[in-house]
């Protein structure tokens, strides 16, 4: 095998290369000779190809992100340690507890091999969570898939779901929540995007970095083979054209497979390494495995770094430079470590039977460089890998055809009238794919482990006690409307920011920040482009008006089943502090003997984007419905000080769906009946499917009534009592219109996805 | 009525998570000389005269291996 | 007199917190043992906790049972000390012979994580005496492989003997045999169980805390041993 | 060195729930004639040739199968 040299590139400056199989632009690639002043080795074109790709270098994305950080007040910034740019965001959230949290995406890899694409999402988003200095607490996923009963969705969504839980079960982190949606849009690219929280103390947090000349490199975990490398193997063949029986490499599939007990290990073995306080820093190895952690920790530090990469472990045999700095096997962290403990260190690898090797030292230079047996085969500036990648000004244009999405309202849908037809409507809704229970799914997730879940699925935000003294505790909720987002972007974005507000404040606890996962279509289509734009200025614009930051996330571009892009996905997760959990407000009703049902906020005449459009009429037109950010803020804190005050037994916010939906979740969730009464001044089909956002449904104890009514009106928040918890009842009864056996209505609800899916 | 046996094996350039596990536990119980342990699974069917090789071949690689990760092996036996 | 429950942590084991707080809520102390070593620390009982040890590639509980702490175990199960095996832990248990029979994959093929009611068969066990005989407990259920399968002359011994501890009430959730959700050595000193009640020792973080009489029993069977 | 397989089945009398999934997706997949499908387990050992044929079955019978519920078989492939 011959290894080509830094020696070799200078004296073969002509030598072609298949840069473009790699995926980089002439201009690119012109760039990274100016930057050397020669043409790259293979290794350093490998590592230049995946650092510079738009997954690791944010190429089209990142011009955008200044919208975060000029919407920035200090109100957010006080509570930030860490923010966009490090492996994930921290927040301190009191009593010396910070908090570390991030969404990433996995999608494509899911669709190729679900199982396995899912699994390694879920192992990924955690080591980001490590890398913090961070004990993991819980996890949650967020998916998409295409129409329900469309048949690649059986092939995709078991595996998906069953990968996501062999994974997070085996390192026993509880999952709390996440999301299943349906649209035809997603059928050749569903989405994956897994959500890791983690806790530690405030004094704990650790930024990976490469500082003080004489620190070791140490790689641990799994070894390295030839997983997810599939691009890269064209600069192992002759001809480039890698499947040519040449007897050189295949091109091998972009697959990886997930060992999750090698990283529950890894996991205790970090924790250990933190609480020993003797390592420097620990950076993940992630999507671009070596290539982006020694680059990464180089660039981070005050100096140079020297790798020799023939000390690390493989799995495979005859790997070049470029192959193992580009492998994508999971279950690894690089580490720096200073020389005086590096065999403490490896004491504790060897406790936990962790594979660990000195691999390299940082050095007074201020270059990477990297040998393989005593030849040079990488000698970069470290930042032109990791941070100086190329950065486009892609046009932007609003589509051509989005005023007529608009124009095209669902006024003119047929909406039933006849008491009947609503209450069939109901049943049709409650059973839908999205709005269906989601138990098939979360059944398969361990909620328990670690014994501080106070609330999970199915309800509206999962909470994690972390503290067994205090009982502080953390909420958190992912959503995303992608319909509200097709229609607009801006506010589309911002009703997805408001439902997971929301979503956090119906269970008792304060929102105080903001991780996303943007997943959209191709950056090279000026139409998506507007969409992404919009929607990060929605976000941005959102949060500020919130007051919460946004502390980090995920792009994911090329979402598309051909030419035709996703519906756009700005998933937003908001986390949430509560003082203390046993206050938590849980989502079923009649827990308590005689309560009242009050709906909080303003029904308008909604419909656009709709479920109810969507699933009864499959339409898709209009404006969505209005945001009102002040009014989330407010909700949150009437929620607040009813759950302080011991005045609300149960709250469950409205979205898809509508005041139906809710009501029928409420009872089935809290197995108990009710009785509602509808406003005479609007239609029955309004108020109980339009999806008007900032509103919520409470329980409040009869005797409480008063004075949380009181409360509300005080405030300014508009409420209406809208029926009354009857523990009695097998039905819900709507008054003037009749009444739903719970048992059909729990066989409609609960039936949909085990029909589809067993 | 025949009986088939398909193997089905993670490919050799993926992650073997299960025989690694099996590999690594050896030596701890005792059990030298072993090198390598590779995992995968063994399904038996009894099938009609009426299928075929082809048939057999389409439900192993539809079906019982995912051939994103794994090769299989289908073979007939006995009578 | 202060009550010693041992806890093992094998690598992959997760539910060792749990199962010492369990152990502190029924006023025990906890103390962590190591799967590397074979030292029981004086301990008066051990529970063997939930988890994937080794990852259970190969077979729920198959090298785990290896363990040099295990050796102990078996020796000290073998003159009477109170040994529990949830989940993994029953698993390990079978695995290494404190217990008949098996735990296969789960017939529906998922992993299933849920509420399940259990009704009590035997309340004379080392670890079930709090409970009255016939009384329903709600506590999770969150296994891959927890259908209990043995040889029928085995099921007939425990049916006869009344060694089937807990059953489940209700759909059965795995295709266990008898819908045995747990069972007892000859002894009634060790005890093997799918089903989590170290999740189940307060209604904040579990559904019930009907779980906790599982430690208490056991606190009462050390202090009147 | 020498290759060494060990197939490890469910014993006949025991519930093999994934050989009985597969079993009842067939038909539904449009493969028909397939009256019996068990699943288990397949292992590739590569062994130095100090192992013998006894240790080999003792790794079998103690630790790749458990012969509560399984049958197993270990044969020496190749050279
Ligand atoms: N993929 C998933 N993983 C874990 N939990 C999920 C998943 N999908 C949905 N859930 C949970 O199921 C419940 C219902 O989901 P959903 O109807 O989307 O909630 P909401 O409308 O309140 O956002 C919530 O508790 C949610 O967290
Ligand atoms: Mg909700």
């Amino acid at each position: 095998m011959s290894i080509d040299t830094v020696k070799n590139a200078e004296t073969t400056p002509d030598q072609e290369q298949p840069f473009r199989e790699l995926g980089l632009k002439d201009d690119e690639y012109a760039r990274i000779r100016e930057i050397l002043g020669r043409r790259p080795t293979d290794a350093e074109l490998a590592m230049y190809s995946i650092m510079w790709s738009e997954h690791c270098s944010y190429k089209s994305s990142k011009v955008h992100f200044r919208h975060f950080s000029e919407s920035l007040t200090d109100e957010m910034r006080a509570k930030m340690l860490a923010g966009i740019g490090e492996n994930a965001g921290v927040v301190d959230i009191g009593d010396g507890w910070a908090i570390t949290f991030k969404v990433e995406s996995h999608n494509h890899p899911s669709y190729v091999e679900p199982y396995q694409g899912a699994a390694t999402g879920v192992g990924g988003i955690v080591r980001d969570i490590i890398a913090m200095g961070a004990r993991p607490l819980a996890v949650m996923d967020s998916l998409r898939f295409g129409k329900a009963d469309a048949p690649d969705t059986r092939r995709v969504l078991p595996g998906v779901v069953a990968g996501v839980g062999g994974y997070g079960n085996c390192l026993g982190l509880p999952n709390i929540g996440g999301e299943v949606v349906f649209d035809e849009s997603y059928a050749g690219n569903p989405l994956v995007n897994a959500l890791c929280v983690g806790v530690l103390r405030v004094e704990d947090l650790h930024l990976a970095h490469a500082s003080g000349a004489g620190n070791k490199i140490i790689l641990f975990g799994a070894r390295t083979g030839l997983d997810g490398i599939g691009g890269v193997s064209v600069l192992a063949s002759d001809t480039f054209a890698g499947d040519d029986g040449s007897g050189k490499r295949k091109k091998l599939p972009a697959v990886q497979v997930g060992d999750p007990f090698t990283e529950k290990v890894l996991i205790e073995c970090c924790l250990e390494l933190f609480q020993q306080g003797i390592v420097v820093g620990i950076q993940d190895l992630g999507g671009a495995g070596l290539s982006c952690a020694t680059s990464e920790l180089a660039s981070a530090g005050d100096g140079g770094m020297h790798v020799y990469l023939e000390r690390v472990p493989l799995r495979a045999t005859g790997m070049t430079p470029a192959e193992i700095l580009s492998s994508e096997s999971q279950e690894r962290m690089c580490a720096v470590v200073a020389p005086e403990n590096v065999d403490a260190f490896m004491a504790v690898c060897a406790k936990w039977d962790v594979i660990a090797s000195e691999i390299g030292e940082v050095t007074e230079g201020e270059r990477l460089v990297i040998t393989w047996n005593d030849e040079v085969v990488v000698d970069v500036p470290p930042r032109t890998v990791a941070h100086e990648g190329p950065v486009y000004n892609r046009p932007i244009e609003r589509p051509a055809d989005q005023d007529a999405l608009i124009a095209n309202g669902p006024e003119s849908l047929a909406r039933p009238t006849a008491a009947a037809d609503i209450l069939k409507t109901i049943v049709t809704m409650a059973a839908s794919p999205n709005l269906a229970s989601r138990r098939w799914v979360t059944q398969q997730y361990d909620r328990y482990v670690r014994g501080g879940t106070v609330l999970a699925q199915p309800s509206d935000a999962g909470m994690i006690r972390i503290d067994e003294e205090t009982n502080r505790g953390i909420a958190l909720a992912t959503d995303c409307n992608g319909r509200f987002t097709k229609l607009d972007p801006y506010a589309g974005a911002q009703l997805a920011l408001a439902e997971a507000y929301r979503n956090v404040s119906v269970s008792g606890a304060t929102p105080i920040a903001v991780s996303d996962c943007l997943n959209f279509g191709s950056p090279e289509d000026p139409a998506v482009m507007w969409q992404f734009e919009q929607a990060i200025r929605g976000i941005a614009d959102g949060c500020r008006e919130l007051g919460i930051p946004v502390t980090g996330g995920n792009v994911s571009f090329y979402n598309q089943t051909g030419s035709t892009a996703i519906l756009p996905t700005p998933v937003i997760g908001v986390l949430g502090v509560i003082d203390d959990v046993r206050r938590r407000i849980p989502t079923g009703i009649g827990a308590e003997a005689g309560e009242t049902l009050l709906l909080l906020g303003d029904t308008r005449d909604e419909f656009g984007g709709s479920e109810w459009a969507h699933v009864v009429h499959g339409h898709l037109g209009g404006t969505p419905p209005k945001v009102d950010l002040a009014r989330e803020r407010l909700l949150g804190e009437v929620l607040l000080a009813g759950s302080r005050d011991g005045m609300v037994s149960a709250a469950h916010d409205l979205s898809d769906g509508g005041l139906a939906q809710a009501l029928v979740e409420a009872c089935l969730i809290g197995e108990t009946g009710a009785r509602v009464f509808l406003d005479s001044d609007q239609d029955a089909f309004t108020q109980l499917f339009s999806e008007s956002a900032g509103r919520v449904l409470v329980a409040v104890p009869r005797s409480e009534e008063l004075r949380f009514t009181d409360m509300c009106t005080a405030r300014q928040l508009p409420w209406r009592k809208v029926g009354v918890v009857d523990p009695e009842s097998e039905s819900l009864e709507i008054q003037d219109l009749g009444q739903l056996q719970l048992g059909e209505l729990r066989a409609a609800w609960e039936g949909t996805l085990p029909a589809l899916f067993d | 009525m025949a009986r088939v046996v398909v193997d089905v094996m993670p490919k050799p350039e993926i992650l073997d998570p299960q025989g690694q596990a099996v590999a690594n536990a050896l030596p701890r119980l005792g059990f030298e000389g072993i090198t390598s342990v590779r995992q995968g699974k063994h399904f038996e069917l009894e099938v009609d005269d009426s299928v075929d090789d082809a048939a057999l071949e389409k439900i192993a690689e539809t079906f019982l291996a995912n051939p994103v990760i794994e090769d299989w092996v289908v073979r007939r036996v006995g009578a | 007199m202060s009550v010693r429950v041992g806890v093992i942590t094998f690598p992959g084991t997760l539910d060792d917190v749990d199962a010492a707080r369990a152990a502190r809520y029924a006023e025990a102390e906890a103390v962590p043992l190591w799967h590397g070593d074979p030292d029981l620390k004086g301990v008066d009982a051990v529970i063997v906790p939930g988890g994937f040890s080794y990852g259970d590639y190969l077979r729920c509980g198959a090298i785990a049972r290896f363990a040099p702490v295990m050796g102990s175990v078996i020796e000290a199960a073998g003159k009477g000390m109170p040994v529990l095996g949830i989940c993994n832990g029953f698993q390990i248990l079978c695995e290494a012979g404190l217990l008949p029979g098996a735990l296969i994959r789960n017939s529906g093929l998922h992993f299933v994580c849920k509420d399940q009611w259990l009704k009590v068969e035997n309340n004379t066990t080392a670890w079930s005496s709090r409970y009255e005989k016939g009384a329903e407990i709600l506590v999770p259920l969150k296994s891959g492989e927890g259908g209990y399968q043995a040889t029928q002359s085995t099921v007939d011994e425990l049916e006869g003997e009344g060694r089937v501890v807990f059953r489940y009430v209700g759909d059965n959730p795995n295709g266990s045999r008898n819908n045995i959700a747990g069972i007892t050595s000859a002894n009634g000193r060790v005890v093997g169980l799918m089903p989590h009640p170290e999740h189940a020792i307060d209604a904040l973080t579990g559904p019930t805390d009907d779980g906790l009489g599982m430690f208490l029993s056991l606190m009462d069977a050390v202090v009147n041993a």
